[in-house]
């Protein structure tokens, strides 16, 4: 038995571990999203991520739920579950613990994850089950053709709201939070660097990491994210955040965020007495989640949308905890036997 | 009770008895189920058969002396063959009014009645809603009634030892177990070896408990209070080792044991749920035997967890009772459609909604075989005993990881809580059913099958060259790529039902007891066995010829169940639900089954058995 | 097609035609389902019978030219009574190779197949995962070929208009649509009409598609393309008002009126689902109807919501797809408890699982009859045709007010996007269903029941002097309260089942269609009505006797179905499912029904049941 | 038709608002709690306040849904629907959005509303549907004898966990802090009249309204919070929240909190150098949810447990938005008729 939790040792063909390439990780099968669906950069870059991770080919799992982007496992050649809808987080769970050494990463929509998936989200983040969830947030729902999203904005018409949304949305990154999260960040479809950083630093996270990816939908949702993502408008409204920097942005860095109790505030940096030493430093490392918090409420038209690791931080995870139980139990009882399991308790002989 | 001649060997008058049925009943704080855990320990060592079922109060501990706050614990022990926990006590001990109102209906007519007349005072009459005293009207003149200052004399019992009159006061069960003891003529021994090893680090309470016992052994011999005692001999059981087991935890032990078998580990995903918790607490002790416990946000979490676990090389198990399956049916489509193995655990109560939540019922049955959207079939099995539990669980494994496909098992509260004592199996004998998992890269296909059992390859991810997808869009046969094709969906339709249908292929036949065609076959599933059993014996007795047939499998059932319903003239179907059962064999098999059915939150009697038998053939009792 | 002998009364030869079935198959991006729309209405206006059935895309959108990504609509239109978009279209118009390739096999052979030249080119060929150009081998071989370069023809016909060329492109559709026009003898008028409406804002746009129109009408006048052309003239219909409705169009508009005739809201609770989304949306838009919609996170939500709803007097409704149906079934358990009145929409789809979510099945019938624990009836119907789902919903609404207890109706993806002409019924004519709410204090218990549909009463909280708790633990009868009596549950559990069974007593007994007794009957029920009607009229008129019932009502069924099946040799049941409503009329009427399913996500043709009739029926086509 | 959305007016008995009493509010079911259960407090809290609110009795709604806890509706004489496990937000949402001037209240336990009910929880506060929601927290499973749930502490012995629970635990201010709650707080069980003050702030507040009591499982977690309730300790570890008041607490009110960055740090008052002005004020009307956060992650050791009024602010309620559409839509459309219904759309006529 190889990893002590009673699977048998592995057999089969050679592990892939050497030289792997974005090729290696291309399924066969024809990639079926809508031509320009911002699905297709997210795909490019996790293919050019997996082999740079050092992790054989073969240990690779993708589950997903039901979503456009929850297609994604069947693009990927490495082991995929194209589940049920907002569900991913379970079958993960079921399966990073019994396999910890599997690389268990899920696929899901907004609609999936946050919307009927919700609870199995917050579950996952709260255990700090060691899965990488990518949460594709287009803000709308893409597979069953345009109703809002629990992440669309109040006022939102789409087919199921022809009279505009009344709903307020969630800010995903607030939600795994308030869940206790203890990897969270955020990137962008089209950023393919900027997204292979974020994710290979989910990678590199023992627990659950949670990656809102801004995601475009051009036939349901186009443009959701046009207030930040094109290159003009990209410096001041978005801001890079990197652990240990005060939070600047802007063309030309001359943008900065301060704290005002725990509110933060925008500061022109070319404003008489605005000094670089009161802006707020980012810490992913926080203990508390607090400033992750205040960092997610951060939004157009008065802030700029941060990208990047929000927070970062060690906790114990559930699939450790739950092998560690199994390995002392073992330790101190030895290997429960099958003869001590029947024959136990009060027993008596008839002969 | 049936007398026989045997000459008294003791002072007083001793008769020899064949079957008693005790039910000791209380508050819930007055310890009747250890009371009657001890009778029960002492009665197996004395070799007899014997059958016990707990009735627990309702979910929420209500307050002391109230009606909805009683507890009580029956034990049918028998020098014969029983398989039920009998239908009316011989003896009832009733610790207080509230105990003696709930129970009192059920005691035989001239039945033993020992109350603690300690527990009469006007506010306990009050809190049971007596409006006069029972000890005092007409309520118990069909009965012999023993009053016994139950409090008072095991204060009497215990003066000695230092214990605070409460702590003295809870030690009156035993005292009442002591009685029983002599009136049975029980050996008091095993249960002071108990009483010390559970008390070992309080001594003075292991030491009250045993003056409390001994007290009540005394007090019945030195009082005259009954004149004659009784004794139940050894029954005449199979040799070998036993244990007296829950069907909660038969269950449990079974899939640890399969998971053993089959050589995989062991991963159960749970949400509680009455009264199926019990086998998550168990399997939540056996972490030394490589199982994993999942309690999950809710019913599907868990069941998704357990087929993500079934999905990495695991035997996945849920297990719930039935709002638990009904959240599980989406998920349970998925195992159908990704032919994972899984086996999830209904232990069934009263509904519907919450309906009944401690009582019993076999009402899942129907939702089991199509409580699914479009064609999702699989396996079902039912235990019909508490230690049958054990051979269930093990099977339901075995076409799970034989066959790759979702199983389900009934069982019920009634077997679930219950116990009898269980043969152990000599572990050599339980099957091989190990896994071969596939890791052979050449030509594999995900859905590539076993021509007999038309399973597909079971892969672990982290094999190198296997690397594949699966998923819930329909497949194509062999490849397992998603297909939109007409033709192959109605090809993988028509598979799916095959792959189930062809377990009759491999599982035995279904036997009748008794004659093997006639007049009347009473045929049944699930927990109902015990009553048909002991029934159709009784009956057997009497001469009346019936014969009797259960199933363990319920999809497929086994090959030559038309056949041998076409040969009884009439058969009848007792089902705790509105004739399920009996509507599948109608379906199947055209034949005018009569159905029997009761839905009491409670198992049938034997004598309701007997009488639609007797009914049916005309015959008088 | 059959031939009449009326003289040609156009320059070129005009036949007649009884029934034509007419298929625009093209890329998502080329507008089929408009120009299927403008056929369609236009057919309507002329008076002719019709039928439609759109084939989208399964739910991504696939890129352009591949075979995902074709889409489709299939019209039947007729001078006679017609019920299903027929089963092999007479003319295919196939706007790419793609298109192509996935209709080709449908078309009838020596069907009239008009391709668009312009689109095979070596980079549409390969796309389409053509190897060779079809258009240069054999492959049409057995169709009468029209190729066309619509493009090309398209860009001519506008080359005055100021649109981009890829405007221009998107016009080509209007062209085909005008050569069919010219073939069928169809006036455009309408047509530009609908055009200058919708295009209020955009002349330009409404011009271009107009020219395109015109250009194809013209260019078959101008350039004998084609020898002949036909006209299908009016049908006998009913004298009427009449509009072309889908079926989950008239679900939602159903639902409406019921709501008004109950006069009660109606709240609509739902999760997007396919097929079933469209509903939501559709009443979406009817909020000065009153109508509250509720995107809820899911299913259960969705359900919950109703049920909240209903507990507060108003029509709660919840429309899904079989997944969602698995998701709701416990709280679905909790309204049969309750007793609430609710309506829960099953529009199915393929499954298991997420199975064929865009493809048709009607195999959710024993999950709606079984998939809640415990004995949980509901009361059942299903719609038979686009139209009718109005009725259904209707009859729906109907009994949950007046039964108190949740319905379920079921309808399936072929009817919900199908579409055909409703005779419009008359305002006054729909039944009364107002609900009395109860508000008198006087003697009043929750769960007291009107003595003929053992309803109890619905009490709306804000009414002063009713306050009650009700819940999902067992009720006693009339009070209401908590209860755990074994034969109160006993009572519950069968008066639960009678209220439903006593819906029999007030529903039509179920018609047969031809001869009322006889060697076969086809019974069928929801979507299949078309296929079987078809396929027993034309069984009629070559002279073969064979009777048709089908049943809105499958729980409770109408009271005769039992004598009916008694009346004729054999009965055949088609379904696209195992056999699911066989089981039920075999496990109920111990009839050997022949079932005769078919589970490829399509409706049964018309030949298929002919087929399987002569068979049974020895007769030689 | 009474409140624009198509009901009839009510007839029936004499609307009770007048001299309503405890008495009125308790109803005539033996209330079934294990002797000593921190639900009776509860209980004889709720039957107080209710009389004084202002709200006819009949105009009450109580849902609840599977728990000890959720037994809660029979004790009341008032409307009352115990539903299924986890989902009574589901049934208050459809109850109240149709029902608007019903006063409706969701109790509930932490498994109930944490364990299986999380994602009906969040999305109820995201909609801020006016609903009131109490959540018992007795950090177990109570009605099915004593498993962990999302809120008992990681290691916690139970029937389910006998070798200590591996999850980390939700805190619930936190999740509905993270969910876009509006009003936030939190109370205990035994503290009748701050209970009572919590409870009749939730009720006049528009919009969804979540409050965490604490209460004693005597059975099968008790004492879950003697660190805080018992008399002697209550003044050193917790501190109550009040709108525009500095963070003091401390018997002899020379504790304070102050903030360090985002970061809360305990004061002693005492101490050269403190300062009152530099202690946090508490703001619940702050706009952002974040100083709430902040403040739901205060827990012993190190902090005093808040209690009190976290958060309370205005946002569109679910409610209101949809009723205003469809009276926005009758006054643009007028009311719709079965005629315009029916025979709408292209329409010919057979003759
Ligand atoms: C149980 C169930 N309910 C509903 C659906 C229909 N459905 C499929 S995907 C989806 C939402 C997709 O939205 P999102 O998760 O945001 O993914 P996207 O398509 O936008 O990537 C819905 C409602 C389903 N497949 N299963
Ligand atoms: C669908 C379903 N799953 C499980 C249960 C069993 N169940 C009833 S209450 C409960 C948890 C109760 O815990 P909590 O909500 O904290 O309430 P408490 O009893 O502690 O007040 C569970 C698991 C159920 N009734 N229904
Ligand atoms: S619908 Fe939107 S999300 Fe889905 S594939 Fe198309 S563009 Fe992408
Ligand atoms: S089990 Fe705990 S929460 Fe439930 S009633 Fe008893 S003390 Fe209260
Ligand atoms: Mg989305
Ligand atoms: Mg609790």
């Amino acid at each position: 038995m190889s990893n002590g939790n009673g699977h048998p040792p592995l057999a089969g063909g050679e592990p892939g571990i050497t030289a792997l390439t974005k090729k290696d990780f291309e399924s066969n099968q024809e990639v079926r999203w809508c031509p320009g669906c911002g699905d297709y950069a997210i795909l490019r870059a996790v293919q050019a991520l997996f082999p740079t991770l050092g992790i054989p080919r073969e240990n690779f799992v993708i589950v997903s739920g039901i979503g456009c982007s929850s297609r994604f496992p069947y693009y990927m050649n490495v082991y995929g579950f194209h589940s049920i809808h907002g569900r991913a987080p379970t079958f993960a769970t079921g399966l990073k613990v019994t396999r910890p050494e599997l690389s268990v990463w899920v696929v899901t929509g907004d609609g999936d994850s946050l919307s009927i998936g919700g609870n199995h989200l917050i579950h996952a983040m709260r255990r700090n089950v060691d899965i990488k969830v990518l949460m594709f947030n287009n803000r709308i729902y893409g597979l069953t053709k345009g109703q809002y999203s629990p992440t669309s904005e109040r006022g939102k018409v789409t087919k199921s709201t022809p009279y505009g949304s009344v709903e307020r949305p969630f800010l995903p990154l607030s939600v795994a939070l308030g869940a206790e999260a203890t990897f969270v960040a955020r990137s962008v479809d089209i950023y393919a660097d900027h997204l292979k950083e974020v994710l290979a630093a989910a990678s590199r996270h023992r627990g659950a990491a949670f990656v809102e990816i801004y995601q475009n939908c051009n036939i349901f949702n186009d443009g959701a994210f046009e207030f930040m993502t094109p290159k003009p408008l990209r410096d001041d409204n978005q801001i890079g955040l990197e652990h240990g920097k005060p939070l600047i942005y802007g063309k030309n860095h001359d943008k900065g965020i301060r704290l005002r109790g725990v509110d933060p505030e925008v500061v022109d940096l070319n404003a008489p007495g605005a000094r670089r030493e009161d802006l707020l430093v980012h810490d992913a490392h926080a203990e508390s989640p607090s400033l992750a918090f205040v960092l997610s409420r951060l939004a157009p038209p008065v802030f700029p949308t941060p990208i990047g690791i929000f927070r970062d931080v060690e906790a114990p995870t559930l699939d450790d905890g739950m092998n560690a139980q199994l390995k002392d139990a073992v330790a101190k009882k030895g290997q429960g036997s099958l003869e001590s399991l029947i024959h136990a308790g009060d027993t008596w002989t008839v002969s | 009770m049936e007398t026989t001649t045997n000459p008294p060997p003791r002072p007083r008058r001793v008769e020899q008895r064949t079957r008693v049925v005790i039910r000791f009943a209380g508050d819930s704080g007055d310890g009747m189920q250890i009371t009657g855990d001890r009778f029960t320990a002492t009665a197996a060592a004395m070799g007899n058969d014997l059958n016990t079922l707990p009735d627990f109060p309702a979910e929420i501990r209500a307050p002391a002396g109230t009606l909805p706050g009683v507890s009580a614990f029956q034990i049918n022990f028998s020098s014969e063959d029983i398989q039920t926990p009998g239908d009316e006590p011989d003896v009832l001990v009733a610790m207080n009014p509230a105990a003696l109102k709930v129970n009192l209906k059920d005691l035989k007519t001239n039945g033993v009645l020992i109350v603690n007349t300690d527990a009469f005072e006007a506010r306990d009459l009050e809190k049971a809603n007596y409006t006069s005293n029972p000890l005092e009207d007409h309520t118990l003149e069909a009965y012999r009634v023993f009053p016994v200052p139950l409090e008072k004399l095991t204060k009497e019992a215990l003066k000695e030892t230092k214990l605070s009159s409460k702590d003295v006061s809870r030690c009156k069960n035993f005292f009442a177990l002591g009685m029983m003891y002599w009136l049975y003529n029980r050996p008091m021994d095993n249960t002071f070896v108990w009483l010390h090893d559970k008390f070992k680090n309080k001594p003075e309470y292991a030491e009250a408990n045993e003056l409390a016992l001994r007290g009540g052994y005394a007090y019945c011999e030195a009082t005259e209070l009954f004149q004659v005692s009784y004794e139940v001999p050894a029954a005449n059981l199979a040799p070998g080792k036993y244990r007296n087991i829950h069907g909660n935890s038969a269950m449990a032990i079974g899939l640890v044991t399969a998971a053993r078998k089959a050589k995989i580990p062991l991963f159960l995903g749970s949400y509680p749920i009455t009264p199926a918790s019990d086998v998550l607490h168990e399997l939540a002790r056996y972490k030394h035997y490589g199982v994993y416990t999942f309690q999950a946000e809710d019913e599907i979490a868990a069941v998704g967890a357990a087929i993500g676990a079934a999905f990495g090389g695991s035997l996945g198990v849920s297990t719930t009772s039935g709002p638990g399956l009904a959240l599980k049916a989406e998920a349970m489509g998925l195992a159908v459609m990704t032919e994972l193995p899984l086996v999830v655990i209904d232990i069934q109560r009263g509904g519907p909604s919450t309906g009944l939540p401690t009582k019993t019922e076999q009402a899942d049955l129907l939702q089991a075989m199509f409580g699914r959207h479009s064609e999702a079939p699989v396996p079902i099995l039912a235990a019909q005993s508490p230690a049958d539990c054990f051979y269930t669980a093990f099977e339901a494994v075995r076409i799970a990881v034989q066959y790759m496909m979702p199983v389900i098992v009934l069982s019920d509260g009634y077997i679930a809580s219950g116990s009898e004592p269980w043969l152990l199996p000599n572990i050599e004998d339980l099957p091989d059913i190990s896994v071969a998992f596939r890791t052979d890269p050449e030509n594999f296909q995900p859905y590539m099958r076993d021509p007999a059992r038309l399973a597909r390859p079971w892969v672990r991810p982290g094999t190198p060259g296997l690397e594949h997808r699966i998923g819930g869009l329909e497949k194509q046969d062999i490849t397992g790529n998603i297909s939109y094709d007409a033709d192959n969906h109605d090809h993988m339709v028509r598979l799916r039902a095959e792959k189930v249908a062809r377990i009759a292929n491999e599982i035995p036949l279904a036997e009748v007891r008794g004659p093997q065609s006639g007049d009347l076959l009473v045929l049944g599933w699930g927990s109902t066995y015990g009553s048909i059993y002991s029934a159709v014996s009784d009956l057997e007795r009497e001469g009346v010829v019936v014969s009797q047939m259960h199933l363990r499998h319920l999809n497929p059932m086994p090959r030559n169940v038309g056949e041998v319903l076409h040969r009884f003239k009439k058969v009848l179907v007792p089902e705790m639900n509105l004739g399920q059962l009996a509507l599948l064999l109608r379906a199947k098999h055209l034949v005018d089954i009569i159905s029997y059915t009761k839905v009491e939150g409670k198992p049938f009697k034997r004598a309701e058995i007997m009488n639609k038998v007797r009914e049916l053939l005309g015959v008088v009792a």
